[in-house]
Formats: structure tokens, sequence, C-alpha cells
């Protein structure tokens, strides 16, 4: 079967696809950020699932082609500001590492709208459900992740 | 199989009003491992504790997930509960269903939905939860305040003040720093010495408090709570013991011409010598660079006119070892060498000063005897010329960037005083701007313009040319008239630049304490913790933070003193059990990690290892100090052999969460 | 040179200096050279080589040499110095037990490109003035250096040795015109597709063999993170076809700031899988971003990837400086 | 045709947002009394993207280049180097050369070094 066959991509059946979000938040500003979303009650699609680590610089470049592997369509990760990381330079290493594999990954022909770095403070609930608002949009508009499941794939 | 125990929240209806928690209990309860699975209106609640603590006795379960409100909020209420019957706390994860899930949706399908996959990630993460149990260290009740300017004696009496023993390690021969240096303080202009040497004398009064003075750190092992610190105290060749600085030693030496560096070098002292009258503790000291006795043996008249015998030309620097608890660094500033500044002749005319010097001069006990004259022919000058921003601002790779903060007052300062005692000396301030932030500050500078009549002028000095005749002809542009003035003055003062004292930057490296490109010490956050260094136990007191003026300093020497009291008043320091920790059979010992700690908690051992064939294997391997490490998890994606992982939120933990929410 | 090093490194042995060395043996056949440790005077004599086809850089094989008793001498070609004064950077290799020579290389050859040019039957091989000499079974050939290269001896960077004890030979130059990150921006500057479908056809090619991590001088962990069972990625044969793509990217990564370009990877791998275009991208990238690094250059400059800066670029805003589609 | 704001910091090189006003270039400017603007004036007025006047001005011929300006400045932000492409831009224009070789005898008397002579001339014509 060709690999972009309507059928098998879901093209039709467009406002059926549901994107799968991994959202990885720092505890002490983005966590936060997303928690005070909610108290605003300002919402953003249910696609976006967050998981708590306790500094961006605690999310391994595995996590996210993990992710990738396993289905997600997008990986947003979300820290402090630079420069107002809770253990002083943790974002800073993050941003380094995270530069240079979506850059890695862009190289490689993934889309580059499924990977995103956010710095979002605790009082950003606002800009939180914001991004994540925009960042479902554009996965969404981008369709199921298909490139990283199947590079492998011979026809 | 671990027995896992799902409790759901209906937060009355803030969770049930959009998500069914039945459902989601339904749901979650079919999942491998969960044993039980229930809803209740408020889990936080005495009757959902208990629900809870019921669960875990009867059902006998290895862990426990609750899908309600954030973490940030009841984390530890159910930790607690969880502990109260016997399960470990960290064997407890939260969903959060609330923040992150009912508030937030409208669709009830949907948040349902999203409740159960939330719930499954934290069912997955807690089947690989390992009980965790915070380690504890005990607490030396001691600490130690390095710097004995008005930043550490400020530091040293309040924790004394307390009831713990202090030392404080001052490098030169007495406690005071550059405030004892000070003529008149702003904005109240009383006297620098009248609110310090008291300070000074309570310090060497305080039994809590001891003084090393001509002494330095050069050595510091171990961690919060429990610092091991070598003292070096050099050799003043007199028996602090014995000597009574009654100062007869240093009126008979015979060595005049030693540039006295208290007063910057305006006059000379002896080679014996107490830096000044209220010195603490007062007590001579040979300064052996210039001493004929030490140098080629032929002298000997201090100990000779020494009544209490305390000249000791044999002495040798001693080395004393000492735990600490805590340790403040109030290393404090000085100001920039102005050698790079040719414009301005310093160094060219003994006419132009830096305000430090000023302080000298107009100081009572200064060289002058508080009358302010001219270095070069000792008379009074009729026009002085102040300029600002000297150093400070610059991004001409001479100065520095930052702004030096204290100078626009203090020169306020200075030019009050002198048109207060010489009404015929006019007085002229350049500045770039003038920055009075700090309670009186502006009314104390507009003083200086309105009732002192100061010229304050809006630009810069381009040159200072000393002239064949004495005097020094000043180039400035004034930027409100739009014109280039010339004038001739008397006395140039230059306000220099600060810049942290040169004993930091080794300091740092001794204490792993980080520092920005400024060498001023880093906070561990610039607004929350201002006072706290990254590294856990190190304190920071004063100018070695970043420039401030004297009420600056004492707030935050009174806040550095009251952290370490907090931490000096435990008798264990608990830690946080999710840090790192290195597999040694994986570790390659290559400092990826160390080098991206900021808390400088790992460190390396040589460790013995079994090779093939009955061998010993010597491989240097990473440790991480637990008392030390505070979380963050940088190191482990530093590693490139995963040796390295993090309690609490391992990369089993993590993945097991993300195959939960992709699958 | 090669009775050079044979005689110094027998030299050496005899006075105590070093109890083995670590070179290349011939083979079966003249192309195929393999690293050796030589304990003896004899063995030197029988098998040590130094010829065309020395391509292998030794430098790895000292994390676990310099554990054993006594000191090594081991032959470093100039790329094979960088991996070796990087790994002594990392603390992989005591500096004190190994004894480096520096040796002079002007590019070695690859036996499958002479096969390429129609030469098979090897015998004999000689290299001189940038000239190469072949004795086949059909009789002498001769081509030049640069015709048959290695690929990684394509876009060698610099002839210049870091921290060796001694040199053989004359100590080169950086080389001033090296192209080696063109064949990247030729890939950068397809579209996004045509990248996908680039990478999709070399990276399937891959039988997950493990050649390149086994020889990769910056993969020397104790336990490979694709060897244990902890890890949460490892696996020999791929699960998934989403396997091989990670295994390469994970693997490129952890030698991101560590990789010193030395072009092994590309070198061993029996699917002509051009790997270097990966490692390569990452320094490419930490060059533009972070400014001019080179791994094992000298022993502080710290890893990119363990230091920064308040104003590092973005990761969005790099991505698009760096795609340019 | 007067050249830009863009085009002027273009070919100085200059940063004028580096500046902070603090006015040490004019107070350290021997040229100053001649000038109609003064170097401070120059760099807030490029700032300004207010280049025709600069360009009309006789002021551009009064810097003597001593690079003062440049040398004290704080801020890095050199002020000389800004008057110079203006001057530049303003002499590349046909017919506007600033000194002819006619010009040169008026000027010449015997205590002028030859070599302000060669340096006025490459300054001030194309």
């Amino acid at each position: 079967m060709p690999m972009n066959s309507p059928e098998k991509n879901g093209v039709g059946k467009e406002e059926a696809f549901r994107p799968k979000i991994v959202a990885f938040c720092c505890n002490w500003c983005s966590y936060a950020g997303a928690d005070l979303a909610g108290t605003s009650r300002l919402s953003y699609p249910a696609e976006v699932k967050i998981i708590r680590v306790p500094c961006s610089c605690r999310v391994n470049p595995t996590f996210i082609l993990r992710a990738f592997g396993r289905g997600a369509d997008g990986v947003i990760l979300c820290g402090c500001h630079p420069g107002d990381c809770h253990y002083t330079t943790g974002n800073y290493y993050t941003r380094r590492r995270m530069t240079l594999l979506f850059s890695m990954l862009d190289y490689l022909g993934i889309e580059r709208e499924r990977t995103r770095v956010e710095w979002v403070s605790a009082a950003e609930g606002a800009k939180f459900a914001e991004t994540m608002r925009d960042f479902v949009a554009t996965v969404t508009a981008l369709g199921k992740n298909r490139r990283l499941e199947d590079l492998r794939c011979r026809n | 199989m671990q027995k896992i125990g799902v409790f759901v929240c209906h937060c009355g209806t803030n969770i049930a009003g959009t998500v069914d928690v039945a459902a989601v209990a339904e749901a979650l309860g079919k999942l491998p491992g969960v044993a039980v699975a229930a809803d209740y209106p408020y889990m936080c609640s005495e009757s959902g504790q208990k629900m809870i603590r019921d669960a875990i006795r009867e059902k006998e379960l290895g862990g426990v997930v609750i899908c309600s409100c954030s973490p940030r909020m009841h984390e530890a209420t159910f930790r607690k509960a969880a502990a109260a019957e016997g399960l470990n706390p960290y064997l407890v994860e939260i969903a959060n269903i609330r923040e992150q899930d009912s508030w937030i949706h409208r669709d009830r399908a949907e948040a349902t939905e999203k409740a159960i996959v939330l719930g499954k990630a934290a069912i997955e993460k807690v089947k690989r939860n390992a009980p965790l149990t915070a380690g504890e260290s005990p607490v030396v009740k001691r600490a130690l305040v390095i710097g004995g300017g008005i930043a550490g004696i400020q530091t040293a009496l309040d924790i004394a003040e307390a009831g713990f023993p202090v030392d404080i390690v001052e490098k030169e021969p007495t406690i005071g720093g550059k405030m004892a240096q000070l003529d008149k303080t702003f904005p109240t202009l009383d006297c620098a010495a009248c609110i310090l040497t008291p300070k000074m004398v309570e310090c060497a009064q305080n039994e809590k408090i001891r003084i090393f003075s001509y002494s330095e750190v050069s050595k510091v092992s171990g961690f919060v709570g429990n610092f091991r610190v070598t003292i070096r105290r050099k050799a003043r060749y007199v028996d602090e013991t014995k000597c009574t600085g009654c100062g007869e030693c240093t009126e008979k030496c015979p060595q005049k011409k030693v540039p006295n560096s208290f007063n910057l070098g305006l006059d000379n002292r002896r080679a014996i010598y107490i830096p000044f009258a209220q010195a603490v503790p007062k007590v001579a000291t040979i300064d052996a660079d210039w001493c004929n006795m030490l140098k080629n043996g032929k002298c000997g008249v201090c100990a000779k006119v020494c009544g209490a015998g305390a000249i000791d030309y044999k002495q040798k620097d001693t080395f004393i070892e000492e735990e600490y608890g805590a340790i403040v660094a109030a290393t404090g500033f000085r100001p920039i060498s102005l050698s790079r500044y040719e414009e301005y002749a310093y160094g060219l005319s003994r006419d132009v000063v830096t305000s430090l010097e000023l302080e000298r001069l107009m100081n009572a006990a200064g060289p002058t005897g508080g009358t302010l004259l001219r270095p070069s022919d000792g008379k009074h000058p009729h026009t002085v010329v102040f300029v600002q921003c000297v150093g400070s601002r610059c991004e001409d790779g001479k100065g520095k960037s930052y702004c030096s903060k204290i100078c626009c007052m203090y020169t306020a300062k200075h030019a009050m005083l002198i048109r207060e005692k010489y009404p015929d000396t006019e007085v002229y301030v350049f500045t770039i701007d003038v920055r009075t932030p700090g309670k009186n500050f502006d009314e104390f500078y507009r003083r200086a313009v309105e009732e002192y009549g100061v010229h304050y002028i809006k630009g810069m000095v381009g040159k200072v040319l000393p002239e064949p005749d004495g005097s020094l002809t000043v180039r400035a542009s004034d930027l409100i008239a739009n014109e280039q003035l010339k004038l001739s003055a008397d006395l140039v003062v230059l306000a220099a630049a600060v810049e942290p004292d040169p004993s930091a930057r080794p300091l740092a490296t001794l204490l792993t304490a980080s520092m920005d490109t400024n060498d001023f010490f880093t906070e561990a956050h610039p607004k929350l913790r201002p006072v706290e260094s990254p590294t856990a136990g190190v304190f920071l007191s004063g100018a070695c933070q970043g420039p401030k003026d004297i009420p600056e300093t004492v707030a935050q020497a009174g806040a550095a003193a009251a952290k370490v009291i907090g931490l000096l008043a435990k008798d264990k320091l608990v830690g946080n059990p999710c840090v790192a920790h290195s597999d040694e059979m994986l570790c390659n010992g290559c400092s990826s990690c160390e080098k991206v700690c900021p808390y400088g908690a790992i460190h390396y051992e040589e460790k013995e290892f079994r090779g093939p064939n009955r061998t010993v294997l010597k491989r240097r391997v990473a440790a991480v100090n637990a008392a030390v490490c505070q979380g963050c998890g940088a190191c482990t994606v530093a590693c490139p052999s995963g040796a390295m992982d993090l309690h609490g939120f391992s990369n089993s933990q993590i993945m097991a969460e993300v195959d939960a929410i992709c699958r | 040179m090669q009775e050079l090093m044979k005689a110094r490194a027998a030299a050496l042995l005899s006075e105590g200096k070093v109890n083995r060395v670590l070179g290349w043996a011939a083979g079966e056949f003249v192309y195929d050279v393999t690293p050796t440790v030589f304990e003896s005077r004899e063995e030197l004599e029988r098998d040590f080589v130094y010829s065309p086809f020395c391509g292998a850089n030794l430098s790895k094989y000292l994390v676990k040499e310099a554990r054993k008793e006594g000191k090594i001498l081991v032959f470093l070609k100039p790329c094979d110095s960088f991996s070796f004064a990087q790994l002594v950077k990392e603390h992989r290799i005591p500096r004190e037990k190994v004894y480096a020579v520096g040796v002079e290389c002007y590019g070695k050859t690859d036996a499958t490109a002479l096969r390429s040019l129609g030469i098979t039957g090897i015998v004999g091989a000689a290299e001189q003035y940038g000239a190469l000499t072949l004795n086949t079974l059909n009789g002498e050939r001769r081509v030049t250096v640069a015709e048959a290269m290695l690929e990684k001896c394509k876009s060698c960077k610099t002839k210049e040795h870091r921290l060796c004890d001694e040199l053989l030979g004359e100590e080169g130059e950086p080389v001033s015109d090296c192209s080696r990150f063109e064949e990247v921006e030729k890939v950068e500057a397809m579209t996004p597709e045509e990248r996908f479908a680039f990478f999709r056809g070399e990276l399937s090619r891959c039988i997950r063999c493990n050649a390149c991590r086994d020889v990769c001088p910056a993969c020397t962990c104790e336990t490979c993170v694709f060897d244990n069972p902890a890890s949460g990625i490892a696996q020999k044969a791929a699960a998934d076809p989403f396997e091989e793509n990670l295994y390469h990217i994970i693997r490129a990564f952890h030698v991101a700031g560590r990789c010193t370009d030395c072009g092994e990877c590309t070198r061993v791998c029996p699917q002509r899988i051009p790997l270097h275009l990966l490692n390569r991208k990452f320094i490419k990238d930490i060059n533009e971003f972070y400014g001019p690094y080179q791994a094992g250059d000298d022993p502080e400059t710290p890893s990119p990837l363990t230091d920064w800066k308040p104003d590092d670029v973005e990761p969005g805003s790099a991505v698009r400086k760096g795609g340019r589609a | 045709m007067i050249p830009s704001k863009e085009e002027i910091l273009r070919i100085s090189g200059v940063n004028t947002r580096k500046c902070m006003k603090c006015g040490k270039c004019s107070g350290t400017c021997p040229s100053y009394e001649e000038m109609e603007y003064h170097p401070h004036q120059f760099v807030d007025m490029v700032e300004k993207g207010e280049i025709e006047r600069l360009a009309a001005s006789p002021s551009i011929y009064r810097c003597l280049s001593c690079f003062a300006c440049v040398e004290r400045c704080p801020r890095g932000v050199e002020p000389a180097k800004l008057i110079e492409a203006v001057r530049l831009a303003v002499i590349r224009e046909q017919g506007k050369d600033r000194l002819t070789p006619d010009d040169i005898s008026a000027l010449a008397d015997p205590d002028l070094p030859q070599q302000a002579v060669v340096t006025a001339f490459r300054k001030y014509r194309k």
C-alpha cells in the first residue's frame, strides 16, 4: 500500500484526528503555571498530558524520542525562564540540549513544529494555556506523526 | 505483584462536576496491579484520609495513587497519611485531575478520558517507585564568617546573639574592613568610626565570637551542617596572647618608610604597626616585607622595647582545623585599579585621588588630621572636581559593565562636607545620571545642590591635564549647555568602580559556590533567596554578592544571619530523598555530571572492582553527596552511560509515564 | 616510516619504558590490518605494519589497555591523537599509563575505493609523496592517495597532533581548506521531505551490528545504554521500525560535544551508511551556536553541553536558523 | 543622495544604541569649539536619523580623526567612525570633493607638515 494513501493517514477524517501531546513541565515554574491556568479556568485542549519533572534539565532526549516512538504526535518541554531556574542553571543546559536535539530532528526531516521548548513561569497561567492551545493547533494541522515511527518502513 | 490502591477525589463538584469520577475509579480498577479503586467526595478530609489508611492496612497496599488536586496542594497530606499506616510516603503518587483536567475542560467525556490517562500514568509510575528515606545528617552548631568588614561583623553578632558560636576569619590584622576607612556615612553624616567601632568591640567581647585576624581559609571540605575548614593563621611575629596593644613598638621601630596601606599609601607607617587606634584585635603586626630583623637579622628594637615580651621573630604560619555547620561569605569589595584610565591623570598627579583616598584625606585620624589638603603641596584646594562613573557602566574592556551603586551618594556626601567645612571651595560634580534610590537619598542629593551649592553638571570629563603650575586642567562636556568646559582644578576626585575583593574567587572555588562573570557570588535565587548561595550551607553577606551601601549591607548581613540561625537551630538536617545516585557499575568516571552540577554535590572516588580472571580493576566513579544534592537531575542527562539516575523521578518512572500517556 | 616506528617501539620496550605496544598488525590480506598489542620485539618484527591501510584509530583500545600493569606505547595519527586527548580529558585513560607517539599521516587508503577503481588482488602497497604504488596479482598499479582515500580522510581537519610524548616524522599543520561541513550543508539545503527520504534511505539499511558504536572512541561506556536492560532503550534487534532511528539519534547525541569527528563510524559501517553526517551536524551546530569547539583540542575548555551562556540561542529559533528550509 | 541611517551604521560599524549619553566624547574632543555639532550630538543625530543635517554641516570636516572619542568612550560607541562615515558618504557624491589639487598651494605654508596635506587630501576627496 502506498504510504500516503488517504485511508492510512486519515485525510478526509481530519476532524476526527486528536493528537497525543506530551508536555514535560518543571515542578517549580511551568507545572505551577499549568496549575494557575487551572485555577484561573483557562481552557486548553485535553490532548495535552503533563508529566511533572523536577527541572526541565531532567528531561532526557530519550524521553522525547520515546514519546514519539510510542505514538506521540507532539512533545513540548516547559521550564522556568532562563535565569530563573530554581536550580540556578538547569534550564540553560536544557536549552542547549534541546537546541541540538531539535536541530537534529529537523535535519532528519521530522517536522520541527512537533517539538517545542517554552519558558513558562509560575505566574504565566495564561501563557501556559495559550501555548498549549497553539501547540495543539499546530500539531493537529500537521496530522499524525509518522516520520518517527516509519523511518525504516521500506514501502 | 505490588498491590496498588487508587483513590479518586470528587473535590465536591470541583472534579466530579466535569469528570465522571466513578467511571474513572472503575476504569483504573481494572488495570493490572490495582487492588482497590474507590472514589470519595473529599479525599483530603479526615474521613477521606481514613479511607486511604484503612485500605493500605486491610489490602496491604504497596502503592497509592490519588487522583485529586495538584500535588503542590496535598501531596504532603497524603504522604503523611500513608506514612502513618507504615507505607513509605514516597510510594504515593498524585494524578492531577483538578487543576490540569476538570478545571480546564468542559466536555465531560473528554475530561473523564483524560483523568483515566493521567491516573494510568500515575499508576505506572508508582509501580516503579522505590521506598525512599530522607537522609539525616547532624548539624555542627558553629558558624564561620569569612571577612570581618561591616557585613561579617553584623552577621557574626546576630548569630552570636542567637546563642551560636561564630568564628570570623579576616585576612587583615584587624576587623573593620572598608567601613573603618570611611570618614562620614550618608545620608545621616554620622561618623563611620562612631558607629562601627562599638560593633567591633562587641565582637571582641562577645564570648561566642572568636576572631581569627590576619588569617585565611585554606581548605574546605564537607557539606551543609558538616563543613571542615582549615584556617591558615599567617605569622604576624607577635604573640597575640601577650601583646597589650600599647603601641610602644610602633613608635620605636626605625623603619619609617613603609607606605601606610590603611591610609592607602598617602602617608607612611613603621614596619611593626597597628593599622588604626581602634583596631580589633589591638595587636601589633610585623610587616615581613619591610622588617630589617626579618629580612637581614639586623635590628630587634621592637623586641627590646616590648614590655610584654610578645615579639616572636621565629613565628610561623599555623593551621587550625575547625568544623562548622554554616559558612558565610562576607569578602566585600575594593575600588578597581585606575591604572588603565590614563585620561584622568591618576598616577600622574598626586592631586588626582580616588574617593576612598579622599575619605582618608578628610578623616580626623587620616594623614592630614582631617584637614583637606592637596597631597602634592599640602595647600587648601579651592576648586574640587568630582568625576562619576570612573570604570562603572563601562564596556570599554577597562572597567565594569555594572553600576557601582554607591558612588552617587558618597560623592554627594563628599561634596557637601567640603562645602560645609570650606565654603570658599567651589565643588563641581560631573555625572552621567544621579542615581539616588534609597530612603532619604534623593533628599540628601538635593540638599547638596540646593543648600550647599554644589555644581552638578551633566556630562563626563574627557581629560585631566596636570599643568606645570601644579593645577589641573579639566576638560569636560556640559551636555545641558552644549558646551565644552575647561576648568582649572586643585583637586580631582575619581569615583572608581567597585569590584569584588580578589580573595573571593579562590574562596568560591574552595566553597564550590558559584560566581557571576564579574566575580560576585551568585544567589540561590535572585529574588527569593538573595542571601543564600546555590551551595547548601553557604550564605552571602554584603558586597561580595553585589555593590551595596552600608544600610543594605547591614540588612543583608542580618538576613544571612537569620538563615544561618535557622540552619543551626536544627539538630539534624533531613534531606530531600529525591536525589541523584550513581550506579558505579555503569559509571565511566568521565566528569560530565560533575561539570553540570550546580551544587558541587558530585565527587569522584577510585574504587576497586572485580575484573576478569580474579583481577582487581581500579576505576574512577562518581559519588553523590545526598546531603548536598538538590535533585534537579541535570547530571542524569549529562551522563552518557545512564549511570546517574534520580530517586523519585527515575528514567524508568518517567518513561513508564510517557508510555502510559502515549499508548 | 614503518621501520622507524618499529625500531622506536623496540627501543622503548628494551629500555623498559613501556611493556606493550599498541599498533597495527598485518592480516591475511595486505589491506586487512588489525589493531594489536605487541609484547615483544619478536612480535613487532613479525607482525607490525604501518601501511596506507592503517586507518584504524587506536585510542579507544587504551581505555582497557591502560588499566593493565605497566605503561603502553601507542602510535597515534593526528586525528587519533584528538580522540586520545578527549579520552584523557574525560578521565577514561590515565595519561601516565600511556606513552603516546605521534606519527605523520597524509591520508589513509580505502580498500573498497581501490576496488571500485578496478584495482583488485592487492599484495603490497607503498605510499610516497602522495602517490600510492600497489603491487597486485595483475601487476603494478599507481594511483594518487587522494583518489582512494577513506571517507574520513577526505575531510581531514588537521595534521597536527595533540598530547603526544614524542613525534615520529614531521608535524603537520591544520588543514586550512577543510570542507567537512559541505556534505551536511547539502543535506540542510534539501526540503524536509527530501531530508526525510534521504535519511530513510540511509538509516533503513542499518542492520544494528553495533560496529559504529564498538569502534567509536567516544563510546567507551562501561555498559552501553543499548546493552543495559534497565535503560529502557536496550535491544539488539529492532522491536519496531523506529528503533533504528532512535539508536542513531541517541548515539549521536551521547557523543555530541565529545565526538572528535574521527570518522571511524563511517569507516567501519558494513552498510556504508554515512554516519558521520549525524555527528558532524552536531559539531556544525555547536560551532555555529556556541562558537568553534573541537573535542580533544585542549584539556580545559568545557564541553558545549556541560556549559552555557545566558544569551544562548533558543531551541525554536536555532532550528529555524540551522534548517534553512 | 544622502545615505540612510542604516547605511551610515553599516559603513561605520557603529551601534548608536550603546550610547548612554555621558558626553565623555565631547568632553575630550580637541576640535569641540570648531564644530557645530559635537561628537555626542553626532551619535544622537544618527540614532534619530537626522543624517541630512549632519551631511550639510561643516562639522564633518572639523573632526581631526584623532580618535580620542573612540578611545575614551566607556561604551565602545566610536563616534569618530560615524563622522567618518558621513564624511565619506558626502565626498563620494559626484563633484563633492572637499579639496581639489588647485586648493593646495593656497593652504600650504612652510610650517604645515607635508603629511597633513596628504592626509587631508585623502580624507577630503574621493
